[in-house]
């Protein structure tokens, strides 16, 4: 009896392997809120892109009409100096995608090489790099980002690796966990039996296994961005040459209830693309660990 | 016979794990003290229950572990003291099969990327001739036609086939010896015999050693030249007829411990009247470490911890202080042992 | 015929969605057990040996199922039909019950023994105090200590141990039927024997019916009366257990039968 | 004491209430309140919201935060005040007299008048705090090197001989420029550092009781106070509320009776007054608050003047003035605010001199030699306080000079970093602040424009350095009242000329406070950033 | 247990030097004049300013400050507030207790609500049900923490009057028991509000993914063949070993509630260490800025021990570990 009849290979149909990129995507499609999530996010990519296209003003222009409630000329009004708040909006996404991502691309950046190290050393290198991952999770995340922009002024670049220090820590304990995991693998040990290099085996072996619970992290890291970042904006201490939705809520607190337009769009838009990144996150999710919906189920 | 091409002398492993969330620290001697030769060509088994530390002798061997006390020697130079080339040398002579081949390949590569990784390496053909090269190996473990499997992510295969792939890929170096860790226990009965069909062939075309570890006693009968029994970190026994003629109490209780398969004379159904309590496992203090399971246990076993000794023929080795009693004495069918056992004890 | 049926299972099809394809994991069985027999349930991984166990127990996850059906009756009465409710009176009582292969897993780790024992008794009033009826489990099985090993948490235990309450936890209910899913295989060979042994011990002394499914060949050997060989979802073949030994009628059997128990040594030294 | 604090409460609560569930029925009820006798009673308390952020000091000698300042006019007293038509009220001083010379200032005192600690009250009180917190009081700088001799002849006279005539030297002496402080208690202290900085002892109506950290400060009537019977009310509390809009809430919401609202907030705290609980009161004559930017003539092109007239015209002011202060502030006319009647001369006018002209504008920056190159003239670093109004004045400018080409890029910093990038390190092309004129340009002009050498804080940070125009500041600070106008319209022409600072608003400044107090004419009856001191005011029986 | 908690705290002692360092060396970076903030806007006499600066040492070396800080800290002293002035440690213990009250009222909200609702989400057999909560717990914990605020304000306090704007609690009061507890509590609930929905749909989210996690194990399905119901299967063996991960991360969120502190407490004006922390770090008020991040990072160290020791407690594997 040859092996190859008893075979079970799942092979999908059309010949993508099961764990590969092409598959989770059309699977990450396959689940609801995936699919909604990377909706929300192509749609806010194409915003931040196509600003220009679609804002009907300039966002630094002055329209004649100041606190104008919206209108069929301006869709979600305009603020105190008569800026049309669409378009505001509009080109809002860009610093605050740009935030998000950015922030979360920086921190994994900085976590990640140092979890990777933490993680395939061991000894003394993983102990001290742990420790320097305990204090900065010791430290309130706004304290250093007040500190930090106090620091230096708001500048938009700043800001984005303020933040990106605040959630370091979170992507290097992560990727910690991860190499943690992986590291005891027979597929590693198989690695260092066959002589490859440290290098190849971090890089070539372990990374690729580990990136998905990673770039799920990487998401919500993004919707955590967002939110420090209008956090700050609220603070006031957000980069004033930039539009951005933190920014407009600073301003819109004297309008809370005088013009209301100035802050809900701003804030909700703050809301969407933290929903979108974090259904995004979950579809993913969902598609690399199956077992995280199928929950209902153990109870009948 | 030849010298041994590795050789282990008084290696300790120790585990040392910090309480993650607790308080303390907590320490496993995996490895306790075992001197180990393997030789040339030989297929040696190591066989022994679930946390005899088995495994960790594989991972010594394997040069994955720096052992904590001893010496593990290759070809007469300490692993410690290997340099670069010498642990090239070293890798590409000593190689390994795991437990889990679905685990010991790695799930994001295809089969040809995978090993042509360390067809580079070692450069073991030109980056052209590599996919023949993989090709060919692949043909002698019999997975053919093998440009079937080359594009194929690990998954994509049955548990024989990527345990195939994995005895490819350490064959390709052409080692002196394959140190296989449980390479048969996640496969099925069936496949299981294929696989050891494909060493002992193996072994035939290349006179490639190997060192097996495994809990299955019946298969290791069939293949081993020599086989290793541990205990508790400790080899207790090691010979070439352990299963015909055990030195060691343990040795006889594993051996006993095996079902029968044959429905007529199944030891279980006459013994099922007898009540066989289980029991707390017992601390590891001084004296003999089997004696709280040993039928045999005498006053000595509590103060001496017995040594390796030439027991019966030449070449067989027992720690125990009644060994010769125990070789003495015919060996049991079946139940018998069972019954004898007052107080079976679980690790 | 019928009526001296404990579980009578009549084309069982279970049907699972793996992605996007559906996979026959049972694909029609047919499966029955009498009072106080034990039947083994023998198959390679894959073969659908535990999917049909979870099935006939109703212990299936319900998610992924696609097509669940067939006829199961258990002392006459539907199962697949029944009510939440009636299902755990079933458990509770005279019903059946499941250990699995490991047992660790299987045990809930924040919780005492002794209450995860108790928690499966059956409410049989009489029957002494709680208490009392978990040590007289424990002690059943085959635990020493009853008193002490009652306060202990899963971890503390060994492997054989944990087998042993996972059994107490069955036989809390007084079942008249016992799913052994894998019982063994997680164990080291000296405790098998043991853990066997134990559960062969109080299948004769309670006259309990079991249903051992197992991949090894000498568990069924040991314990069985009857057996099923199990392959990719279908029952190839169903037979006494010396017949089967002696007399595999189906190639596959006969295969499986050698490899085990020449033990390989025959195609080695050819 | 007890059961007085007892019945503040009391009060309080059920003013709380009745804001709170009946806004209606207290409009009915301040209606029906106005019918009674008028004649004041005591009792009850009144919560004013202040900014917290910067009060590390409540001595306004040493400090001019504006909640200071606000908190000062309850517990401490001075010589003289200003009504709403800033006409000079005597205070401590019954009277005074001025030498022919003008060196020589003679001050009468109140007699019988008491420290709230119960110590009597003299001259010798008057030349203590001026030889001790003179050097502390940023306001007296321009004086203190004036100063001969300051005495006290008698208790009940103060006497101040000048080397030279300081035609300002009476505004210096204003309640809230020189409150008086107790010699009493800061005799042979360490003064910068005395408790009594932050548990006053003043002459004020009301005396401190306590501080409890970011919420409160709490001053009860001052039994020794000069104006028995008043105060009426038994407690002034200052809500410590940190962000302005907060403190409208709080006062729509009722849980504080007074505050003031930022400009930028008075529409929509009108707006909210109309629902009844409490009104917007407009201060008749407030200190010049005036919005500036401030050129570093360091560097180029802020030194070319035709880029700085350019950067004037491109400047649309009615925007500002509509967009940022809600239509509640005018233009700044010249150097010299509006509010300085005596003072101002209107034939100076930044409406007509520079007035918006995007086209002018380009035309002086192509004669400057800044003309259009790929749509960019030049870069400039615009740096503000990151705050209202400030950030949103900035973006309207921002957005005019960019339509002229110029590149702005703004930098809304936190106010210390600000201070320290413009004042100290002078690392800013062009800064926005709005600056307090208080009531005499000695006090508060003057410092952006003469040389500041010495990069004081808040004084000058443009470089400008101009001798002659430093003269022209000096003897217009110097002449005798009746001729003072003539130099400050020199004065104003020079800066129209030089534009070291740009003057952009002179807003307006607002009041909120509940209705159920009676009096209130009385307690607004005031000019140049002194504010109610809650001495007039009081709460009929049924209110408290 | 004794020991391991005197061991935890020691081995906080470098990770907090390592703090009042790092935050020395930033504090001492960023520009500004603490003489200026604490005078004012006004131009700073020179003679002040000197005495100022004697007075606090402004102009010592760094290294000199920080080595005279450690000492200080060392014999219990925190040094003092030019700001507020008086001793930051003194004023760290007045405000404390108000970001402390406001964060475990909060999370006493949160715990609970979000543990229902992530047990509810997981456990129902119904997909609707599931879908409402994700979905509505998603929503609620995307809308920032301060605009949640702002939005209650506007909504329960402006427009309803059913609750003050802000404070924590009324200036004068003769309210006395229930009456003086409800006043209290009036005040408590829009903060608490904002800041318990944001948790506890975080919470709700990481229950509910435990919950599953849970139920796929195989205890649960023991717990089934036992014929236990759902209500009691979720009692005894879904609720306990679900909340283990929560336990670990809302130690971590309850450590670091000072941070969401800072936003909701300028929201509300509770002048607790939040509010106190952006006041000192825009006034430049050092002492007080280290004072009260060594005050958090302490409040995190302790909140992280009390964690291990829940942890312990509710999961009997690390308890009786040797």
């Amino acid at each position: 009896m040859s092996d190859s009849k008893t075979a079970t290979a799942p092979a999908s149909g059309n010949g993508i392997p099961v764990g590969s990129w092409q598959a989770h995507i059309a699977n990450l499609f396959g689940t609801r809120h995936g699919a909604l999530g990377a909706g929300i996010l192509i749609v806010l990519v194409i915003v931040a892109t196509a600003a220009p296209l679609i804002a009907p003003y300039n966002p630094l222009e002055q329209t004649q009409l100041s606190l104008a409630p919206p209108s069929s000329q301006f869709l979600f009004g305009t603020d105190n100096i008569g800026r049309d708040v669409f378009s505001l909006v509009v080109y809002g996404s860009r610093s605050s995608l740009l935030v998000g991502l950015g922030a979360a691309l920086a921190a994994l950046l900085i976590g990640g090489t140092l979890g990777i190290l933490a993680g395939y050393f061991q000894g003394p290198v993983e102990a001290a790099l742990m420790r320097l991952v305990e204090l900065f999770q010791t430290l309130p995340v706004i304290i250093l980002v007040l500190c930090a922009v106090a620091l230096f002024g708001s500048n938009f670049w700043l800001l984005i690796a303020a933040v990106a220090l605040a959630i370091w820590p979170m992507e290097a304990r992560l990727v910690y966990g991860q190499y943690i995991k992986l590291r005891d693998r027979e597929f590693i040990a198989a690695a260092r039996v066959a002589d490859l290099s440290t290098a190849h085996i971090m890089f070539r072996e372990i990374l690729p296994n580990a990136i998905q619970p990673i770039i799920v992290q990487v998401a919500l890291d993004a919707s955590i961005a967002i939110l420090i970042e209008a956090g700050l904006g609220f603070l006031g201490l957000s980069d004033p040459s930039k539009v951005s939705w933190g920014r407009l809520l600073f301003v819109a607190q004297d309008y809370m209830d005088s013009a209301w337009w100035m802050s809900l769009f701003p804030g909700a838009a703050i809301c969407i693309t933290v929903v979108g990144l974090n259904l995004f996150a979950d579809g993913l999710n969902e598609v690399i660990d199956p077992r995280s919906t199928s929950g209902m189920g153990g109870l009948q | 016979m030849s010298a041994p091409i590795m050789r282990m002398t008084r290696v300790e492993q120790l585990y040392i794990s910090r309480n993650a969330n607790g308080p303390g620290w907590n320490t496993v001697r995996a490895v306790d003290g075992v001197d180990l030769d393997v030789n040339e060509g030989e297929t040696l088994a190591i066989v022994g229950e679930s946390g005899s530390g088995k495994s960790t002798l594989a991972k010594l061997l394997l040069m994955l572990n720096r052992p904590t006390a001893g010496d593990v020697q290759f070809r007469g130079t300490s692993l410690v003291s290997l340099g670069a080339s010498g642990r090239q040398a070293f890798r590409r002579q000593v190689q390994a099969v795991f437990q889990d081949p679905a685990s010991s390949l790695n799930p994001r590569m295809t089969v040809e990327r995978m090993l042509g990784y360390i067809v580079q390496r070692h450069e073991l053909a030109t980056p052209r001739e590599t996919r023949a090269f993989l090709a060919g190996h692949l043909a002698a473990v019999g997975l053919t036609p093998p440009d079937h499997y080359l594009d194929r992510y690990p998954h994509q295969l049955s548990g024989g086939q990527q345990q195939r792939i994995a005895i490819a890929r350490a064959m390709m170096l052409r080692p002196a010896i394959i140190i296989a860790d449980e390479p048969l226990s996640s496969l099925d009965v069936s496949v299981q015999a294929q696989v050891l069909q494909l060493m002992r062939d193996l072994h035939r075309a290349t006179n490639v050693g190997f060192v097996v570890i495994s809990h299955d006693l019946g298969a290791m009968e069939s293949i081993a030249d020599r086989t290793a029994v541990m205990y508790r970190g400790r080899i207790v026994e090691i010979g070439r007829s352990i299963y015909e003629r055990p030195f060691h109490p343990y040795t006889k209780l594993l051996l006993d411990a095996r079902l029968s398969l044959d429905p007529r004379r199944g030891r279980i159904r006459s013994l099922s009247a007898t009540q066989v309590r289980a029991e707390m496992p017992e601390p590891m203090s001084g004296g003999c470490r089997f004696r709280h399971r040993c039928p045999l246990a005498i006053e000595i076993c509590a103060t001496a911890d017995p040594a390796l000794r030439p027991v019966g023929q030449a070449g067989t080795f027992a720690a125990c202080h009644r060994a010769d009693e125990v070789g003495a004495s015919p060996r049991p069918a079946g139940a018998a042992a069972v019954e004898r056992t007052p107080r079976p004890v679980e690790t | 015929m019928s009526a001296s049926l404990l579980l009578d299972v009549n084309d069982l099809k279970v049907h699972l969605r793996l992605g996007h394809k559906v996979v026959k994991a049972i694909d029609g069985v047919d499966f029955q057990v009498r009072p106080g027999e034990c039947v083994g349930i023998v198959g390679e991984s894959g073969s659908g040996k535990s999917t049909m166990a979870r099935a006939v127990t109703r212990l299936m996850p319900n998610v992924n199922i696609e097509e669940l059906s067939g006829r199961l009756a258990f002392e006459g009465r539907d199962i697949l039909g029944m009510a939440d409710s009636e299902l755990r009176a079933l458990r509770r009582g005279r019903g059946f019950s499941m250990i699995f292969q490991d047992p660790l897993g299987y045990l809930n780790p924040t919780q005492r023994i002794g209450r995860q024992i108790q928690e499966a008794l059956s409410r049989d009033a009489g029957r002494g105090s709680d208490k009392a009826r978990v040590h007289t489990l424990l002690d059943e099985v085959g635990l020493p200590d009853a008193a002490n090993l009652a306060r202990r948490y899963p971890h503390e235990l060994s492997g054989g141990m944990r087998q042993r309450v996972m059994i107490a936890i069955a036989l809390a209910s007084d079942p008249q039927l016992l799913f052994a899913d894998e019982p063994t295989t997680a164990l080291d060979a000296t405790v098998q024997l043991q853990v066997l042994q134990t559960l062969y011990r109080l299948h004769k002394e309670r006259n309990m019916a079991m249903a051992i499914i197992t991949h090894d060949l000498g568990v069924v050997a040991e314990l069985c009366d009857r057996v099923y060989v199990m392959r990719a979802g279908k029952v190839i073949e169903s037979a006494e257990t010396v017949t089967l030994f002696e007399q595999p009628q189906h190639d596959y059997s006969r295969r499986l039968i050698e490899l085990s128990t020449r033990r390989l040594t025959r195609e080695l030294q050819s | 004491m007890d059961t007085a604090k007892r019945n503040d409460a009391w009060t309080m609560h059920r003013l709380g209430v009745i804001s709170l569930f009946a806004g209606a029925s207290s409009l009915l009820l301040s209606a029906g309140a106005q019918a009674d006798d008028g004649k004041p009673v005591p009792g009850g308390t009144v919560i004013a919201a202040l900014n917290s952020t910067t009060i590390p000091n409540l001595n306004t000698q040493m400090t001019s935060s504006v909640p200071a300042l606000f908190a000062a006019d309850v517990w401490a007293d001075g010589l003289m005040t200003y009504d709403r038509e800033a006409n000079r009220v005597p205070r401590l001083a019954k009277s005074w007299t001025i030498s022919e010379d003008g060196k020589t200032y003679t001050f009468n005192l109140r007699e019988g008048v008491k420290w709230s600690d119960g110590k009597p009250f003299s001259a010798a009180d008057v030349v203590f705090t001026l030889e001790n917190f003179g050097k502390f009081n940023t306001y007296l700088t321009k004086l203190m090197p004036l100063v001969e001799k300051a005495s006290a002849p008698d208790d009940k006279t103060f006497l101040l001989t000048l080397k030279q005539p300081l035609t300002a030297t009476l505004d210096l002496f204003d309640k809230e420029v020189f409150p008086l402080m107790p010699k009493h208690i800061y005799e042979g202290k360490d003064i910068a550092t005395h408790p009594a900085n932050i548990a006053p002892v003043g002459l004020g109506p009301f005396k401190f009781d306590k501080w409890v950290s970011g919420q409160s400060i709490t001053f009860v009537r001052n039994p020794h106070y000069w104006e028995a019977p008043k105060p009426y009310l038994d407690s002034v509390i200052f809500a410590l509320i940190p962000n302005p809009q907060q403190r409208l809430n709080a006062i729509v919401n009722g849980e504080v009776n007074w505050f003031r609202p930022e400009v930028v907030q008075v529409p929509a705290t009108q707006q909210a007054a109309k629902r009844g609980s409490f009104r917007v009161v407009p201060i008749v004559t407030n200190a010049p608050e005036t919005a500036v930017i401030d050129f570093n003539l360091r560097r180029s092109p802020m030194n070319n003047v035709k880029v700085r007239q350019a950067l004037f015209h491109a400047i649309d002011r009615q925007r500002i003035v509509r967009d940022v202060y809600q239509g509640l502030a005018e233009t700044a006319k010249n150097a010299i605010p509006t509010q300085f009647k005596n003072l101002h001369d209107t034939s100076v006018n930044y409406d007509t001199m520079y007035a918006y002209d995007p086209k002018r504008a380009a035309q002086l920056l192509d004669e400057a030699g800044f003309p259009l190159k790929d749509g960019k003239r030049f870069a400039l670093e615009l740096a503000v306080i990151s705050a209202a109004p400030y950030d949103a004045v900035a973006q309207v400018v921002q957005a005019q000079w960019t339509a002229l080409g110029i590149d702005v890029k703004l930098s809304a910093l936190d106010q210390q970093i600000w201070t320290n990038k413009v004042y100290t390190q002078h690392d800013f092309d062009a800064s926005i602040i709005s600056l307090t004129g208080r009531s005499n340009p000695v006090l508060g002009v003057d410092r952006s424009f003469v040389c500041n050498e010495t990069s004081v804080p808040y004084a000058n940070p443009t470089s400008y350095c101009n001798p002659e125009f430093d003269k022209v500041a000096a003897n217009a600070a110097s002449a005798p009242a009746d001729q003072q106008k003539a130099h400050y319209k020199t004065y104003a022409e020079i800066i129209a000329r030089d534009l070291n600072q740009l003057a952009l608003t002179n807003s307006r400044v607002f009041e909120a406070v509940t209705n159920n107090f009676k009096n209130l004419d009385a307690q607004f009856n005031f000019s140049f950033n002194t504010h109610p001191n809650w001495a007039e005011a009081w709460l009929p029986k049924d209110k408290q | 247990m004794l020991r391991f908690v005197g061991r935890r705290a020691l081995y906080a002692i470098p990770l907090l030097l390592a703090i009042i360092i790092l935050m020395f060396s930033m504090l001492h970076m960023i520009p500004g004049d603490p003489v200026q903030a604490l005078v004012g806007d006004y131009p700073v006499p020179p003679a002040y300013r000197q005495v100022i600066e004697e007075k606090y040492r402004l102009n010592d070396p760094f290294l000199v400050q920080v080595g005279n800080y450690l000492l200080n800290v060392a014999q219990g002293d925190f040094g003092f507030s030019y700001q507020n002035q008086r001793g930051v440690l003194d004023l760290i213990l007045e405000r404390a207790p108000r970001t402390i009250l406001l964060a475990s009222v909060s999370f006493a909200l949160a715990i609970p609500l979000g543990m229902a609702i992530g047990i509810a989400a997981g456990t129902t057999r119904r997909p609707g049900v599931d879908k409402f909560w994700t979905t509505t717990a998603l929503i609620a914990y995307a809308i920032p923490t301060f605009w949640l605020g702002q939005l209650l304000v506007m909504l329960f306090a402006l427009r309803l009057g059913w609750f003050p704007t802000q404070g924590i609690g009324p200036l004068i009061s003769r309210t006395h028991g229930i009456a003086w507890l409800f006043e209290k509590l009036r005040y408590l609930a829009l903060p608490v509000l904002a800041f318990g929905i944001h948790e506890g749909m975080r919470i709700a989210r990481i229950m509910r993914a435990s919950v599953i996690d849970t139920l796929s194990q195989g205890y649960i399905i023991t717990a089934r063949s036992k014929g236990l119901s759902r209500g009691q299967i979720i009692r005894s063996h879904v609720l306990r070993n679900s909340s283990l991960p929560l336990v670990t991360i809302a130690g971590y969120a309850f450590g670091s509630a000072l941070g969401g502190a800072v936003l909701l407490e300028t929201v509300f004006t509770w002048p607790g260490l939040g509010l106190l922390l952006v006041d000192s770090i825009r006034l430049r008020d050092n002492m007080t800025v280290v004072g009260v991040v060594i005050f958090s990072a302490v409040a995190v160290v302790a909140m992280n021990l009390i964690v291990d020791l829940l942890y312990a407690a509710l999961d009997p594997r690390i308890r009786t570990m040797r």
